[in-house]
């Protein structure tokens, strides 16, 4: 039961956090909440794979915790490269 | 039975800190604040329910591969919230006030 | 409580889609693509995708939002309000097609149920004897790399074609290849030394991660495209943090370049060695006199082959737009 | 439960002519791009909702298990997954030598300067 | 090493590309490339051969049987489209060389002749598959190498010509995977032949309908059937010539093989109540495409585009022929197919020798050009003429066919218009002829004659061929009266 209901909170988690990749209203803010929904992913797809009874899930989830920190590092990287590159980023 | 109850009970504190932290981002006012309330408490929440989980099982191999997605998330999210908010401040993004309109005073030696 | 968690996944995806739709700027875009792929990979473990949902993990959420943040980062995140606009047409063929599609929907056989055409015909024999014929557990990769291993050879020759046409769409000057490893090492004013030391000690293990993907497929979600993509997110991960010039040094861009034919020649070589002996092409019972030793012994052949191709051809592509970016920038 | 027995594919409609409408709409290059990754994308997902069978479950053979999912779906999208990544990355290289050339990447702003 | 014939055309280009990679001398490249092409042909030549004699090969890749694995299964039509298809690439590549480095950056040389081969590959493979999903695959392999290759073109404007193409192709593909898919969930297979057994027993369902009119529309995408044809002017004339002609004599072909084999091999067009709706559409369309493309040609300023606006109007004539839909118009739509081919492919490559003589295509830069370039203006000629339909070359011989199809299912008004249009290719080919022979030669413009020998020879070699094949019609006449016989003997066993 409390299974289910960690299910639902990581669903009612990723409905705000979607909500706020869309509203933004900063970059920045787009980028955390792209990062707090690929966490909630793993957490659900963990939750569901014992939902499941089947654990061979557990490898996806690693492999989403791996993605989304290279995806976040990248964001940084790249955001930075270029506001060293044209300083104040001319283009927005 | 006890350890079904503790596994309960750290799903359910989980939970509970992951809609807390949900909650802040999504009414605080400005970015620090935001990344602060996800940031904090999504390192305890993911502990306490991949722990939850990790009871829950009974075979060795899914409870080794939950250690190693804790041990990862433990090292990476508060890096990449460390990051960000680094990016963020030198990208230009200051903090504000209660309402987000204003920018709040800098410290001094900062701007 | 599946059916549920279906429902609402789908709602997220469209709610997501429709953001795409609205938004403007390409980095917010960007972002919520790579939440789209994240979804669409939830949505697959749900609809027992495992390996489909590994894969999109990896590309959807990963690689492909990646490439899109290193062209963001050459062009710029701006976006015109309205060029281009031509909502009426757009609205009036997008209609026709949905409508058609639509349409199509209305005489397929309901959602989920066992005894839909699609299977009972084909499908089944694999899952009857799939076991006994290549001795592997998981279905997806024995039909992947055995039943339909010709597939797998034109998905590679894919993924080889994508670099060999990068590379050749970037080309410039008189060099040949994908990177030029000319200009100083990136050293930012803010080297970000947490980053770099956190992940200095993630990298091996993500490779190592990423061999055991390769060689666990037989058994679990994984194979060698999960393997090669998640092996060159390492390098990549490297190659972010301590520029474009580090990471070629330690791996050359030539040598990459020929690694991605490598990997395919790999995979044809194993059929032509069926050929030669009389068999027909990527018929691996040559290979041992045990058939199902052969089979898994071919298997693990040409998923090693589209390992290697894949992992050198997303580093071949990646150090193509970083070095994009680098002589963009000086 | 007859809507239900067709809900999957009907958002699944919907998903496409998002995507799809993305594509014809926006003049941008690299946000046609994207529109053409979820219209792909989208694709993909009716594909493995096809293949799902309610009480299946993943095609990993195993002595316990008596219902499967068809594995065939998954393994057409696998490929076709690599052929969309292929896809988007040849279009944003092509995206790249077009900044290069003429400076921009909106659909008006490039063909205004070809025709001069 | 006989049996292996089937997967042989296909397998040479598919591994010889990535073993091209190691030759980094774009000489040696070429002449590698060149040898598969070659043994590709030849190959395919046998396997026409073979297919005369015994009928149906069949060859289970991986050694799976039919509905399980995935099959290559040549018929006559497969056989005479290989062919063509291997004959064509290996022309046109021999001639390459010249042209390739006239036009394209040097540092791309080596890499063009690999995406060369991976194009030609993908296009055989097409072709040679019995199996839909492979279908789509080697769609995609081939579509992405002409990606790189329309974009290695001198002019900026060719990266935004290669973009839109890969925008429509993309959607184009996609389309026909979205109907694959309806298929696949109706009938539970992807093999073409058990799609044809299982399609009937289903009756009448949206979902195939939905099915078909998504193949369709994603194969007119890549036929470049009018009005989906919106990336070709831009694509032909901003791709380096020799891509051009590669493409033009290649790609669109394979499309409509593609188109045909579904709509016959796998639909059962005829027996479907789509068909009357179906073969409206196709001739209206066709005639539309047939004289439009011919008008805007005559007002075309620039030979390329002239050309490539033909090509929408030639492929407007294959539509027809389809749409026909009887034995004889299936007959003449492969007639014209192979005879258009040996045309185009000698109109670009002569297209090609003037790029690199004078540098560009305008009418006004080829002034006077057929008295500087005699023999290949010559050849340009032969193909001209053979595109209007003159008697004694190859292109009368398909128009022939065309109209006789037409008065024998009794359409009498399209007989005329199918003629009417070839006048309106004559008032193009003759202007050109004008400029070229009629006009003075703009003076003071004489770049370096560049040694193109290999190029002269290919570019005589295919007009002679639309010459030989006006008299001896006896290969593509009898190769496609047998496979337009197989394609609607399928239907009634």
């Amino acid at each position: 039961m409390t299974l289910q209901l960690t299910v639902i909170t990581l669903l009612v988690v990723m409905l705000i956090a979607l909500w706020r990749a869309c509203i933004g209203p900063n970059v920045f803010d787009r980028v955390l909440a792209a990062n707090l929904f690929g966490t909630k992913t793993v957490l659900l797809i963990a939750a569901i794979s014992y939902l499941h009874g089947s654990p061979d899930f557990l490898d996806i989830a690693l492999v989403y915790a791996l993605i989304n920190y290279i995806s976040v590092v990248g964001v940084l990287r790249i955001t930075e490269l270029r506001n060293e590159h044209a300083p104040g980023d001319r283009r927005g | 039975m006890m350890l079904d109850w503790v596994s309960g009970v750290l799903l359910l504190v989980g939970s509970f800190l992951l809609l807390t932290g949900a909650l802040g981002f999504l009414r605080f006012a400005d970015f620090y604040a935001r990344i602060h309330a996800c940031g904090v408490t999504e390192t305890l929440a993911t502990s306490c329910i991949l722990l939850g989980l990790l009871i829950q099982s009974d075979s060795a191999v899914p409870q080794f591969k939950l250690l190693l997605i804790l041990l990862f998330v433990l090292l990476s999210s508060p890096t990449s919230s460390h990051a960000l908010a680094k990016a963020a401040w030198n990208a230009g993004v200051r903090p504000r006030d209660n309402r987000g309109k204003q920018p709040l005073p800098l410290p001094p030696g900062e701007h | 409580m599946e059916l549920a968690v279906n429902i609402v996944l789908l709602s997220l995806l469209v709610t997501t889609a429709a953001a795409l739709v609205l938004v403007r700027g390409l980095l917010a875009s960007i972002m919520l693509t790579s939440i789209y792929g994240l979804l669409s990979a939830s949505f697959f473990v749900i609809m027992d995708a495992v390996d489909v949902a590994f894969t999109e993990a990896a590309v959807g959420a990963g690689v492909s939002p990646l490439l899109l943040l290193l062209s963001v980062a050459v062009i710029g995140r701006h976006e015109a309000r309205n060029a281009g606009a031509r909502p009426l047409f757009a609205v009036l063929l997008v209609g026709i097609t949905g409508a058609l599609l639509i349409v199509g929907t209305l005489d397929m056989p309901a959602f989920g149920r066992a005894d839909a055409p699609a299977h009972l015909h084909v499908a089944p024999r694999y899952l009857l004897l799939s076991g006994e014929e290549t001795g592997i557990p998981n279905v997806v990769t024995s039909v992947l790399a055995s039943y339909r291993a010709y597939d797998t050879l034109g998905e590679v020759i894919v993924i080889f074609t994508a670099g060999v046409a990068v590379i050749l769409i970037l080309a410039s000057g008189t060099h040949r290849g994908s990177a030029r490893p000319h200009s100083a090492p990136v050293d930012t004013k803010d080297p970000h030394t947490i980053l770099q030391v956190v992940s200095k000690t993630m990298i091996p293990f993500m490779l190592l991660f990423a061999f055991y993907v390769q060689f666990h497929g037989d058994y679990g979600p994984g194979g060698g495209f999960q393997a090669g993509v998640i092996f060159a997110s390492g390098i990549i991960l490297y190659g972010l943090l301590y520029g474009l010039p580090a990471i070629c040094r330690v791996i050359r861009p030539p040598v990459v370049e020929l690694c991605s034919a490598l990997g395919v020649l790999v995979y044809g070589v194993t059929g032509i060695l069926s050929m030669l002996q009389g068999r027909p092409f990527l018929d691996y019972s040559v290979l041992a006199d045990d058939p199902i030793r052969a089979q898994q012994i071919g298997i693990m052949v040409i998923e090693l082959g589209v390992g290697i191709t894949v992992a050198s051809v997303l580093i071949v592509i990646y150090y193509a737009f970083a070095n994009q970016f680098e002589t963009n920038g000086n | 439960m007859d809507i239900l027995s067709h809900f999957n594919y009907w958002v699944v409609v919907v998903l496409m002519m998002l995507g799809f409408f993305i594509v014809i709409a926006r003049g941008n290059l690299i946000k046609k791009l994207i529109g053409l990754n979820i219209f792909q994308t989208s694709v993909f997902i009716f594909y493995i909702s096809t293949g799902k069978v309610i009480g299946g479950s993943a095609p990993v053979l195993s002595s316990d298990i008596q219902l499967y999912s068809n594995p065939l779906p998954h393994v057409l999208i696998l490929t076709a997954i690599v052929v969309g990544i292929a896809t988007t990355s040849v279009g944003l290289a092509l995206v790249l030598r077009i900044y290069r050339a003429y400076g921009s990447i909106e659909q008006d702003e490039i063909l205004e300067q070809s025709r001069q | 090493m006989i049996s292996h014939l089937a997967v042989l055309p296909v397998l040479l280009p598919l591994v010889g590309a990535p073993a091209c990679v190691v030759l980094r001398r774009p000489g040696a490249a070429w002449a590698f490339a060149c040898g598969v092409a070659f043994l590709a042909f030849v190959a395919a030549s046998h396997l026409l051969v073979q297919t005369r004699e015994l009928g149906v090969i069949s060859y289970a890749l991986g050694g799976w049987a039919a509905p399980w694995g995935i099959e290559y299964r040549i018929d006559l039509l497969n056989a005479l489209v290989l062919v063509l298809v291997s004959a064509m690439g290996m022309t046109v590549l021999l001639a390459s060389r010249a042209s390739v480095r006239g036009e394209v950056d040097p540092s791309r040389h080596s890499l063009f002749y690999v995406a060369y081969l991976l194009c030609l590959a993908g296009l055989l493979g097409i072709v040679a598959t019995g199996d839909a999903f492979n279908l789509f695959v080697f769609l995609e392999i081939s579509s992405l190498a002409t990606y790189a290759l329309v974009a290695c073109g001198r002019d900026r404007r060719a990266l935004i010509a290669a973009f839109n193409y890969l925008i429509m192709g993309t959607i184009g593909a996609t389309f026909i995977l979205i109907g694959i898919g309806f298929l696949y969930m109706t009938t539970g297979t992807l093999n073409m032949l058990d799609l044809a057994v299982r399609l009937p027993q289903l009756g009448e369902s949206q979902t195939v309908f939905a099915a078909y009119a998504f193949i369709v529309v994603g194969v007119c995408l890549k036929l470049a059937l009018f009005p989906l044809h919106l990336w070709l002017p831009g694509t032909y004339t901003q791709a380096p010539s020799i891509v051009t002609a590669f493409l033009a004599a290649t790609a669109t072909k394979v499309a409509l093989y593609v188109l045909v084999r579904f709509s016959f091999s796998v639909f059962h067009l005829e027996t479907s109540r789509l068909a009357l709706s179906l073969e409206a559409i196709f001739i209206t369309l066709g005639v539309v495409a047939a004289f439009a493309g011919s008008l805007v040609a005559i007002y075309a300023t620039d030979l390329k585009r002239g050309l490539a606006w033909s090509s929408i109007a030639q492929v407007g004539y294959m539509a027809i022929s389809v749409g026909i839909g009887t034995a004889a118009g299936l007959q003449a739509g492969l007639i014209h197919l192979f005879n258009h081919a040996l045309m185009k492919g000698a109109l670009f490559l002569a297209v090609a020798a003037y790029v690199l003589r004078v540098g560009g295509t305008t009418f006004r830069e080829l002034r006077g050009i057929g008295q500087r370039m005699p023999l290949t203006t010559a050849a340009f000629v032969v193909g001209g003429l053979s595109l209007i339909g003159i008697p004694g070359t190859a292109g009368f011989i398909s128009k022939w066919y065309l109209v006789m199809a037409a008065m024998e299912s009794e359409r009498w008004l399209l007989a005329f218009l199918v003629v009417a249009s070839s006048l309106l290719t004559a008032v193009y080919i003759w202007r050109f002829i004008e400029v070229a022979y009629l006009e003075k030669p703009e003076s003071g413009k004489a770049s370096p004659q560049k040694p193109a020998g290999m190029l002269l020879t290919c570019t005589l070699l295919l007009a002679l061929a639309n010459l030989y094949f006006g008299f001896d019609t006896r290969l593509p006449v009898s190769t496609s009266a047998g496979a337009a016989a197989n394609l609607l003997g399928a239907r009634t066993p």
